[in-house]
């Protein structure tokens, strides 16, 4: 067994994926079960529609199996620290939340949730259960507009999931709920920024390495890199360079229009200072003329105790906006 | 003394020998994604080779074809991530290229490497010079057709120069797939994890057979 | 201007009480609004009814403003980075949350606020406001059983405040309400445990020392010292080090008892962490026969960037029981 | 020169010293409070004196009492915490006790300090030995009532010097209220903070007076 240098209250650090699914359950109160591996579904389906499915790797909770819930995603299938769910995985939650109508599989863009998500499908078929792919790409800083098959899906996940959890309660087909996931992504933008690594549970060993006196603008909450780095600097300094990086992207955000602002800590980046940037952000966006229809401040996209912030738009026009207004609980994200 | 060729049950020892060295490689394996990506791959290799140790001592194998889609389908079950995509293809496709054979030679070589190396390219959409295990796998497959009559401990042997040629290589890229991809200049210098995979289980390969 | 050792995204390090409570209204998109110096209180108050306010030091976001919320505290008066709100803060929220019928004041068991509070009711009372305080208390590890004036409020908090929330929402008058919140704090018991310190945000020094092979058992939100230092150890040892506390204490918790569980991070204790303390919990309470009507796990009563958890458990009575099922919504906590 | 009777004049220049000795005090008051509390007991007072300079600079002081009552008033609304009710108490009871009063002799260092360690006990509960600032405040008023007939420069240097052994002893004792009252055994050898922040501000006094 690994030293833990990271001093983390956990037991075999070789478990920890396993173990906190298991707690995971735990803490839904007998509202979702444990299917298969390590899946958890949601009881008391809307019968006869179809499903919702998430997942990716464990160690960022409360994503990507706390969105499960009510108004939330039906299911989603978990892999280990870090890793995507393997095919077998997918497959087991892929029956599970199934109910005759087909299945959505929404996940964040990283080559091992596609690879395994698209052959956890091809089996799916093979057991003639129809299955769709929206995937998300939210990381603007990730690769350019022209390119958005290379982006990473990041923060943005908490918005679309929830949209898309709330089109999953009411879509008569599983064309009209991906159709209504796809725009969700489409709408969705985010920019990260990293002041410290997490530490993989397994090792106790950092993530990456970042100097005391910068900030990695446009990380990957894995700390994949992003645009570069920047001198630490302050909150007021730091919000109009992650907004001008997301006003600088191709969703257009103008006047008058309606949003879902985000935003999010990576792990120990503590919520007063999320406050803080949530301060120096807002006034830069009611300049622009947009309206923030629900802000969202809370840590839900993390890793580990990786220090940073991320925040994400979410452009709604009236169907998003109706969708949005619906409740949803779940362990990572509720609203009334 | 060297194997010209081998039956099923010296296929099963080699790739025990392969598992072997890919969980002593974890924190090698693990670092070179530290620098690259997200730091696991060690981690997810060596519980992807853990599963397949036990698949593989839980019985004797059917077939050349069973020995190696044995590790392929516990790889591909139990790591998850990139690699288990990856490294489950790969040994699937690879071994079944080898359906009928009953031992293990220098041409099989050739058509498992061919096999697996098409499959995780069209699994994964890569090619030689993005920065992944295609990168040491190609070399080898290429390197593999080339020396397909050659005797097997010849052939394994200038086999593994090839995908050690291919490592070496990488450090040279920029990833172009992968959680490295976003890293563009930043990735020089540093050798691909997923590439460095490809070495080691080919080198116990050849560490067995010309053993 | 002090340097920052923490690495902390802020501005001046002097002002961050003022500009996370300034985000922290931003965070209610219009739901509260800012009254007087640094308290908010929520818009559209039942009216003539008794009024919910709480209060206490910043620093420990998303408590204590950020309980603020439907269903829960009507208002909050916010202090400096980990002191007491001024008499005149509490004064000014008190202003604003009455509505006629008297303001029940409820926070943690800590000199400053007692004393901050008390003066601040003697400035209401003056002025013709009616004012009842209940005190929350419900650190086991702070005081024995027989001095539970001694004990500081913790995590125990966020259940008392949910149900005396719930409870104002209804109740006819200002004695009802601080009945119920007095039962809520009777009925709320909370052991933390800390691996890690804070910082102090002003001084970026760390809020207390604490060697790496050690946990701190029953150490209060700023470091308070508790029952004392136990090595290092794994989740499943931990879990029933904590219950057992909890357990030994006066408040009868038998076979059939249901309870709220809340297992809260103290900040940079990962949600991971939580959860795979959550595994090793729930049995332990399922056999001594508890029900546990809701499981929280979340960071909802922190301390910058320290390390660490705490278990609470608040025993439901039937009538308790009603309130905690009625939803909430608030920055801090919110159910539906 | 040493000043055996301050005006109202006076007594703000020698508020406004304390209030500087403070400020400058900062490190070592939170040090002070790292050990045995949450560590802000200097920022604190250092935001409550910040903001009692600028109200003492505001305007000439239309007494004694009004000079006292108006840095109390200052450090009540600008400080909370523990200290903010204390030190806010201290200054404006111990104020009142010198309304009518045109002068500051040793008589009226006597009234101030009973009268401000008076209505800090009965705010906080707190008595000598609870390891608070009572501590450092009541020995302070009892030498004080003693040396209450003495010169003003005799008066207050006895006093400080009271103060300095009440914080001393402090050292010694087991805490009582506040954060550092769950500290038990471990607090034993630590200053308490606030008793520090008494003698500092006494100790102002009399370098004012002495000088
Ligand atoms: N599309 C792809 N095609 C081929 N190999 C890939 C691809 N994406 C990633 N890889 C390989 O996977 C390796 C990373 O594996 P691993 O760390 O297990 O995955 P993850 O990125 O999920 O953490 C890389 O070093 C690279 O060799
Ligand atoms: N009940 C009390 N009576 C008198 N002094 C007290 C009392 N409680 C605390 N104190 C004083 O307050 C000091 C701590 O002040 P400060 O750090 O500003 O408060 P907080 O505990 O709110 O952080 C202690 O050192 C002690 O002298
Ligand atoms: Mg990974
Ligand atoms: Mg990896
Ligand atoms: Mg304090
Ligand atoms: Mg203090």
């Amino acid at each position: 067994m690994s030293s833990n240098s990271a001093k983390k209250i956990i037991n075999d650090p070789l478990k920890c994926a396993d173990e906190l699914f298991e707690g995971l359950v735990l803490a839904y109160d007998g509202k979702a079960r444990k299917v298969g591996t390590r899946s958890i579904v949601m009881n008391d389906l809307r019968p006869d529609a179809p499903a919702l499915l998430i997942g990716g790797g464990a160690g960022h909770e409360p994503i990507y199996h706390g969105l499960v819930g009510k108004g939330m995603a039906d299911g989603a299938a978990i892999g280990d620290i870090f890793a995507a769910p393997s095919p077998d995985i997918v497959l087991e939650a892929t029956q599970a939340v199934n109910r005759g109508k087909g299945v959505l599989y929404l996940y964040g863009n990283y080559a091992g949730d596609v690879m395994n998500f698209d052959i956890g499908a091809e089996l799916a078929v093979e057991e003639g259960i129809e299955v769709k792919t929206v995937i998300i790409n939210d990381d603007v800083a990730s690769a350019p507009p022209d390119a958005k098959h290379n982006r990473r899906g990041v923060a943005g996940l908490v918005p679309v999931v929830k949209l898309a959890g709330a089109a999953a309660t009411k879509a008569a087909s599983l064309d009209e709920l991906a159709r209504i996931a796809q725009k969700a992504v489409d709408n969705t933008r985010t920019v990260g920024v990293s002041t410290k690594p997490g530490s993989i549970p397994a090792t106790g060993q950092p993530t990456f390495e970042l100097a005391d006196d910068v900030i990695g603008l446009g990380m990957g909450i894995h700390g994949e890199k992003g645009v570069g780095l920047i001198p630490m600097c302050t909150a007021d300094e730091l919000a109009p360079k992650i907004l001008d990086l997301i006003f600088a992207d191709d969703l257009p955000l103008n006047a008058g229009d309606e949003i879902v602002f985000f935003v999010n800590s990576l792990g120990s980046t503590h919520m007063m200072e999320l406050l803080i940037l949530l301060r120096a952000a807002k006034p830069i966006l009611e300049k622009r003329g947009l309206k923030v229809h629900q802000t969202i401040v809370d840590n839900i996209v993390t890793c580990q105790e990786m220090a940073g912030v991320s925040f994400s738009i979410t452009k709604l026009d009236a169907e998003l906006k109706a969708l949005w207004d619906l409740p949803c609980e779940s362990v990572g994200y509720t609203k009334l | 003394m060297p194997k010209t060729s081998l039956s099923k049950e010296d296929v099963k020892a080699m790739l025990l020998l392969a598992c072997e060295r890919i969980i002593a490689a974890e924190p090698q394996l693990s670092e070179a994604d530290r620098n690259l990506g997200d730091g696991d791959h060690g981690l997810g290799m060596q519980r992807g080779m853990t599963a397949a140790k036990e698949k593989l001592n839980a019985a004797e194998p059917d077939s050349v074809e069973k020995a190696f889609s044995t590790v392929g389908m516990a790889m591909m079950s139990s790591m998850g991530g990139a690699s288990g995509a990856i490294f489950g293809t790969f040994f699937r496709n690879g071994g079944k290229a080898l359906a009928g054979k009953e031992t293990f030679d220098a041409a099989a070589l050739a058509a498992f490497l061919q096999a697996g190396v098409d499959g995780v390219k069209s699994r994964g959409g890569a090619a030689v010079g993005d920065k992944t295990v295609v990168d040491a796998m190609e070399p080898a497959a290429v390197k593999a057709a080339e020396v397909a009559g050659d005797a097997l401990p010849e052939a394994i042997t200038a086999v593994a120069a090839a995908a050690e040629g291919g490592l070496e290589a990488s450090k040279a890229l920029v990833a172009k797939f992968g959680r490295a991809k976003t890293l563009g200049e930043a990735a020089i210098g540093f050798p691909d994890a997923g590439a460095m995979s490809v070495t080691v289980i080919i080198n116990a390969m050849k560490d067995y057979i010309t053993a």
